[in-house]
């Protein structure tokens, strides 16, 4: 593979793909969704190409590609990973191809235009998570955001035309903010060489001034904090969750908003480590609001999607949480659960959007006793629930440990309050089980059938079993993902005793 | 290496038994029965030597699971005597509560599920057993909490059993909130994780005694959860709705005992804080211990009945270890783990052959079910502590630490308990087997699959005791080899504790004879006259009531409603949507302008030239 | 002796009328009048101008104005001719479709 | 007594201008007009500028209106009441006007004329035709052959514009 460009071909793949399904029959549903399958495998198959072959000893990023785009602006197509981007990058892949058999029998009007949003969407979701240029960041970050607002208007459900606007209103505002930041940046530290450009690897190793990092950090804070979703910027989040469908539920939640966090990390703390020092206590008191009022919200929703979109929330929060530690042990935890998180939800809304095309009803009170209909939904609604509470064996567990034992030293306060919201997590998710899927059955859902056959049960063992592969032995990920930010925590100063 | 199999048959067995022979249930009975005798075959010739040579080196080995700088997480084994002592009762009793389970769960269409469960819960067991660190025996912990939620919840369609399994996973994750922090705590001060380095940090005093307290109250907060002290105990009789042998092995003899278990394996750091943590876990167990006893009084479900008893001995050995006996915690956990397994077994043969729990629908059983009538009152003779029964040598033992410990409010707590556990151990015999017949249909006795571990129980129960008589050497204290609190450590056979207690037992005894078996006290007339304590104790002090009403429906959701009207009103409605309103209200607003009027925008356009013509002209 | 001054306030002496036109009047024919009437006075300005100032600039741009005059009053004429034929009016207050 | 021409011809102008305004028949008003361009091709006249005149009277009299002329002869619009013919709001237009009026006449009026005199003075213009043709087809060829263009497309888009729509006739 020496010299092949790994990395564009995961991005290119999904656009390919769109240019051959404009020119497809848009009735030939099979070859369509053929088309999908096969679009989103290469990139899964080439990230996990990437997990194993990356050279962690050497760390750093690695298959670096690097092509001048605007040579006057010093803008480059830049992209390349490091550990933390092969974590991204994987758990893109591997949302993307199990929507895609989620979308199988889910979508069922306009499938082709549906697909070509979804593949430009993942496209620029691999592109963010690669981008080792700012501007090209910039870039596919739109375009990561703006097929959301197709997707969830023409195929999303209740209140769609509402939430797509919010949402999109919201995550533009955001892209404002850090693309303040990110001009700022470029023309300060060119200003203090006399060589403008986006590069975020010679950025990196530009020394800004302290007073100035504090000063941009913050839009950039805010900008990737809305797509978080920071508190109080998240209420774009559970709306848009629970109007799209299924497929783009699981990229929203589990990779979308895992975009935000990334651009914290690698944009925020990797150009401006001081700003981040500075910074990172505020944060750590805005993740509570995220964790516990995120968590209270979801014990009081009926409506499954909203209780595990403002779940989502919640965790997210402690994805901040370890962040604001700058230790090790609490970054690598962040980045874990940003992972098992993603994986997590991807799940939980892949079964919800499943249970609601065979009920119509997402309100977990109208439904009861489906364990007995839905045997293996139910199985695996489980493991979601008790993977988002957090218990040992799935990949979740892991990284909440290590973002509470890694967070203590500095903020016991959160850790007790996160610890605490593990218990109030349980509760929403227990509910959630029992109310659906214990007690007796109800005789309205006398027809209901399980999932059954490869396309339906297909994505919900890969997503489970890669939760019990991740939860088992974490190290896998671990080990690269320590890689990358031990880079990025070498030039973080060490936060001045509190 | 072969100690890693005790981990990894049970987990194979209940991947396999979920993933392929779900369908054939014989095959997976077998297979789960399998694994479980495997593991025992394993533990006892290491038991064995252990037994022959108790001061043998521990043995330990661990491989790496998650390390990031600054944090190491192992998955470990730790074999010393006490860890022995536990796999010992959890593969011995766990092997015979699986065969009996063949017998008891033969015609239930969650058969394979049901072993696929306890297979997976001997994993979890073994696991926290075997932990050589305070992360992996979280995991464990969380993991047995799993497997009991799974198996309480075995009957779903039973609204009370997926509640009581919602709550005692919840009730558990309570507790176990205050150990995640004491792990925390811990690690804190000492940057690691293994029992050994942290007793080593310990008696080194790198520990400051205010970070021991803090730690151990933190990780005691765990053992409350999982051992259902109070508060926390509020769980365990509702736990009953799972299927008896799961009562038994989980909700009896093993998973709550491991509370207790941990406390031993952290004796040196709760024996090292400042004496506050000791006294704090003392009062807890004594608490529990008497008031437990008190409210199986007023219970009528023999499960129910046996469920508070437990409580009432998890408070007894959380007592001891609170008055600095960790060793007496652990003798009173193997024969309680052996006559407790029993009576729930003999329980489930009772309900097995009755279809009821309700002790007022027995009556008259012994004649019809003489092996199960046999046992259950040998069990119950050890449970109360009858000399020479083997409850008699544990309890004397715990009696003894809270004498020698110097705190007679906890000794008279101990005694107390017991009187009371002689009356109603008592009537449950006499009310259950004895007097007059009021069951329903004919009851037989259970197959030899059920009968047959109720006899091993039973011959377990009667004799274990022996081996703690504290003149014999070497004996059970000596073999564990724990180190006890300074105050507490030495204590032998206490005539004076060993007469009273026993007088105390039949004094109850006696009671509970009188009242349920010749009538000469009339319990009605009792009922009558003490109807306000009587009230007290059939709603369980209304503690359960307490919970629901007001810290679940009161505070907790309160909280979440609030939350969620903040978060609907303020931020969307008000933060959110309002300025999207006022905005787009501009908009209308100025919408009037436009009214498709060409000389109305003429109108402004001249008057616009007019201004700045004016404005050019000024300046 | 008449000076530019002069010309200019006959010039926008013309203007103002023709904008009152626009303005007051709903035919839109008339308005298309008046708005003849404002080319004029322009192209009075811009002769004076050029007189007075002896550069011929300002008589040539009269001349292509008087062309673009008769071609807008052209095309302005084809669009009301067709308007009226689909709205059967010519007063401009009617024809507000693109009203809010 | 070229100050008494042009009182005459501004007041002419002035009057057929308020005339085509206020007055009720389209015709009337069309008829104003032709008087009121005619006065100013005099004025151009006054102004040294006979090509303009001439220009003037062809094109406008001669062509623009009766353009006029015939679309209000063949849209048929008869005299219109006084509710109709004016706006509601005429009043504020007119007082718009005015103002627009009194501050133009005031600069007008405080001006005065700093620029350079050009190269074309009174003698050099009486030859008014020849100069302007000399510029036109050398100095301006480019802009003349624009508007020409723009011509020729003003035409053809009044000839599709007032076409009937194939579809539409019925």
């Amino acid at each position: 593979m020496e010299g092949f460009p790994i990395i564009s071909a995961i991005i290119l793949a999904p656009l390919i793909a769109v240019i051959i399904l404009i020119f497809v029959n848009d009735k030939d549903h099979g070859l369509i969704h053929g088309i999908a399958v096969v679009a989103t495998s290469i990139p899964l198959a080439l990230s996990l190409y990437l997990l194993f072959a990356y050279d962690m000893a050497k760390g750093g990023y690695q298959f670096e590609e690097n092509i001048p785009w605007v040579k006057s602006m010093g803008i480059n197509y830049h992209v390349g990973v490091d550990g933390i981007s092969i974590a991204m990058v994987l758990l893109t892949s591997i949302v993307i191809f199990t929507a895609v058999f989620v979308s199988w029998k889910g979508i069922t009007h306009r499938v082709k235009e549906h697909y070509i949003f979804l593949l430009l969407l993942v496209a620029g979701v691999f592109g963010v998570f690669t981008s080792l240029d700012l501007l090209c960041f910039y870039f596919f970050y739109e375009l990561a955001v703006i097929p959301m607002y197709p997707l969830i208007g023409i195929w999303g459900s209740a209140n769609r035309e509402y939430a797509t606007m919010k949402l999109t209103l919201y995550l533009s505002l955001g892209a404002v903010f850090a693309m303040l930041g990110i001009l700022s940046i470029y023309f300060v530290a060119g200003a203090q060489t006399g060589h403008y450009t986006f590069d975020m690897v010679q950025l990196s190793q530009v020394t800004l001034a302290r007073g100035y990092q504090i000063k941009v950090f913050l839009p950039l804070l805010i900008g990737f904090g809305v797509l978080v979703p920071l508190a109080p910027f998240h209420s774009w989040s559970p709306i848009g969750h629970a109007a799209a469908p299924s497929a783009v539920s699981m990229l929203h939640a589990g990779v979308l908003m895992k975009i935000g966090a990334y651009g914290i990390l690698r944009v925020g703390m990797g150009l401006l480590p001081e700003g981040a020092a500075f910074w990172m206590p505020v944060v750590a008191i805005l993740c509570l609001i995220n964790i516990f009022y995120g968590g209270m919200v979801a014990m009081a929703r009926k409506d499954m999607k909203f209780m595990v979109g403002y779940s989502s929330s919640s965790h997210m929060g402690y994805v901040l949480l370890g962040f604001a530690t700058l230790n090790h042990i609490g970054v690598n935890g962040a980045v874990l659960l940003m992972f098992a998180h993603g994986i997590m939800t991807a799940l939980a809304f892949s079964l919800i959007g499943f249970i609601y095309d065979q009920t119509h009803t997402r309100m977990m009170y109208d439904l009861r006793g489906l364990a007995g209909k839905l045997p293996f939904v139910a199985i695996a609604f489980a493991v979601m629930a008790f993977a988002s509470s957090g218990l040992p064996g799935l990949a979740n567990f892991v990284a909440e440990v290590m973002i509470f034992v890694g967070a203590f030293k500095d903020y016991p306060v959160q850790v007790v309050i996160s610890v605490f919201m593990i218990i109030v997590t349980a509760t929403y998710m227990l509910r959630a089980i029992k109310s659906v899927f214990f007690c007796e059955a109800m005789e309205r859902w006398e027809g209901i059938k399980d999932a059954n056959g490869f396309v339906e049960k297909f994505p919900f063992i890969i997503l489970i079993a890669v939760l019990f592969i991740v939860g088992f032995y974490p190290s896998i990920l671990l080990d690269i993902i320590n890689s990358g930010v031990d880079t990025l925590l070498a030039r973080i100063p060490v936060l001045p005793p509190s | 290496m072969y100690i890693w199999a005790l981990l990894i048959l049970p987990l194979f067995s209940a991947v396999l038994i979920t993933l392929v022979t779900r369908r054939h249930k014989d095959l997976s009975s077998y297979i789960s029965i399998g694994a479980v005798l495997a593991c025992f075959f394993i533990v006892l010739p290491i038991f064995l030597r252990f037994v022959g040579a108790p001061h043998t080196e521990h043995l330990e080995g661990s491989f790496r699971w998650i390390g990031v700088p600054g944090m190491l997480v192992e998955i470990g084994y730790l074999i010393d005597p006490l860890s022995v002592l536990m796999l010992f009762i959890v593969t011995f009793v766990g092997t015979l509560i699986h065969i009996y389970s063949r017998g008891y769960m033969h015609d239930d269409p969650g058969y394979s599920r049901f072993f696929a469960c306890l297979s997976l819960f001997i994993f979890s067991m073994l696991g926290i057993v075997l932990a050589n660190n305070l992360i992996m025996i979280y995991i464990f912990w969380e993991l047995v909490g799993l497997s009991s939620y799974l198996l309480i919840g075995f009957y779903f369609e039973k609204p009370a059993a997926s509640d009581a399994a919602k709550k005692a996973f919840l009730v558990n994750r309570i507790g176990d909130f205050g150990f995640a922090l004491g792990i925390c705590v811990i690690f804190y001060a000492s940057g690691t994780f293994n029992f050994l380095e942290i007793a080593h940090q310990v008696h080194a005093g790198h520990l400051s005694p205010n970070t021991m307290l803090l730690g151990s109250l933190l990780l005691f907060c765990g053992a409350v959860g999982k051992s259902a002290q109070f508060p926390l105990h509020v769980w365990l009789p509702d736990a009953m709705e799972g299927p008896t042998p799961v009562s038994a092995l989980i909700h009896a003899a093993t998973m709550v005992a491991a509370g207790v278990y941990m406390l031993a394996r952290i004796s040196f750091l709760l024996y090292a804080a400042p004496p506050a943590a000791t006294t704090v876990i003392a009062y807890t167990g004594a608490i529990t211990a008497l008031g437990a006893a008190l409210l199986a009084l007023g219970q009528s479900d023999i499960k129910r009945v046996i469920a508070f008893s437990t409580l009432s001995s998890l408070g007894y050995m959380v007592m001891s270890v609170g008055v600095g006996s960790a060793t007496a915690g652990m003798f009173y956990l193997m024969t309680h783990a052996f006559f407790k397994a029993l009576l729930f077994l003999c329980a489930g043969s009772v309900i097995h052959a009755c279809h009821t729990n309700d002790i007022w629908h027995m009556g008259a059983l012994s004649p019809k079910l003489k092996i199960t009538a046999t046992t259950f009152i040998l069990g119950s003779l050890a449970m109360m502590g009858v000399f020479p029964f083997s409850g008699f040598w544990s309890k004397d033992e715990i009696l003894s630490a809270a004498f020698a410990n110097g705190d007679m409010v906890l000794y008279g707590a101990g005694v107390l308990t017991a009187f009371i556990t002689g009356i109603f151990m008592t009537k449950l015999i006499l009310v259950t087997f004895f007097g007059k017949k009021r069951y329903h249909g004919s009851p037989h006795e259970s197959p030899p699959s059920m009968t047959i571990p109720l006899i091993i129980l039973a011959v377990f129960a009667v004799f274990v005791g022996l081996v703690g008589i504290p003149s014999l050497h070497p004996n059970f204290g000596s073999f564990l080899g724990l180190h006890g609190a300074e105050h507490g450590a030495e204590h032998g056979f206490n005539m004076t504790v060993a007469i009273s207690s026993t007088i105390v037992v039949f004094a109850g005894i006696i009671i509970g004879f009188l009242t349920y078996y010749t009538g000469t006290i009339d319990p009605d007339k009792m009922y009558k006259r003490f109807r306000g304590p009587y009230r007290l104790l059939e709603n369980r002090f209304y503690i359960d009531h307490f919970y629901d009403n007001f810290i679940v429906a009161k505070i907790y959701n309160q909280v979440a409603r609030i939350s969620t009207f903040i978060e609907v009103n303020i931020i969307i409605h008000f933060c959110i949507n309002g300025p999207a309103y006022l905005i787009r209200h501009a908009g209308l607003f100025l919408r009037s302008t436009i009214t498709g009027g060409v000389q109305h925008y003429t109108f402004f356009m001249v008057t616009g030239v007019v201004v700045l013509i004016i404005v050019y002209a000024l300046t | 002796m008449v000076t530019l001054t002069h010309y200019l306030i006959l010039s926008f002496l013309l203007f103002s009328i023709g904008v009152a036109g626009v303005l007051i009047r709903r035919n839109i024919i008339i308005m298309l009048m008046s708005m003849e009437l404002i080319f004029n006075s322009v192209n009075i300005s811009l002769a004076a101008f050029s007189y007075y100032l002896h550069s011929l600039s300002g008589t040539i741009i009269v001349i292509f104005n008087i062309t673009i005059a008769a071609a807008e009053v052209a095309i302005g004429l084809a669009i009301l001719v067709a308007v009226y034929r689909r709205r059967k009016t010519v007063y401009v207050d009617e024809l507000n479709k693109l009203r809010y | 007594m070229e100050q008494i021409f042009f009182y005459i011809f501004a007041v002419i102008a002035v009057v057929a201008a308020v005339s085509v305004v206020v007055s009720r028949n389209p015709v009337h008003s069309a008829l104003f007009l032709i008087v009121c361009l005619l006065q100013v091709a005099a004025i151009f006249v006054l102004l040294r500028a006979p090509f303009l005149a001439a220009t003037q009277v062809f094109v406008y009299v001669g062509a623009v209106m009766v353009l006029f002329l015939f679309t209000v002869l063949v849209l048929d619009i008869g005299r219109e009441t006084v509710v109709e013919y004016m706006h509601s709001h005429a009043f504020a237009a007119v007082g718009a006007v005015v103002a627009l009026f009194v501050v133009l006449a005031y600069i007008a009026s405080r001006g005065t004329i700093t620029v350079p005199q050009g190269g074309f003075s009174e003698e050099v213009l009486a030859k008014n035709v020849e100069v302007v043709g000399r510029a036109l087809f050398t100095k301006y060829i480019f802009p003349f052959e624009v508007v020409s263009f723009l011509l020729l497309i003003a035409l053809v888009g009044a000839i599709v514009l007032v076409m009937n729509e194939k579809g539409s006739k019925s």
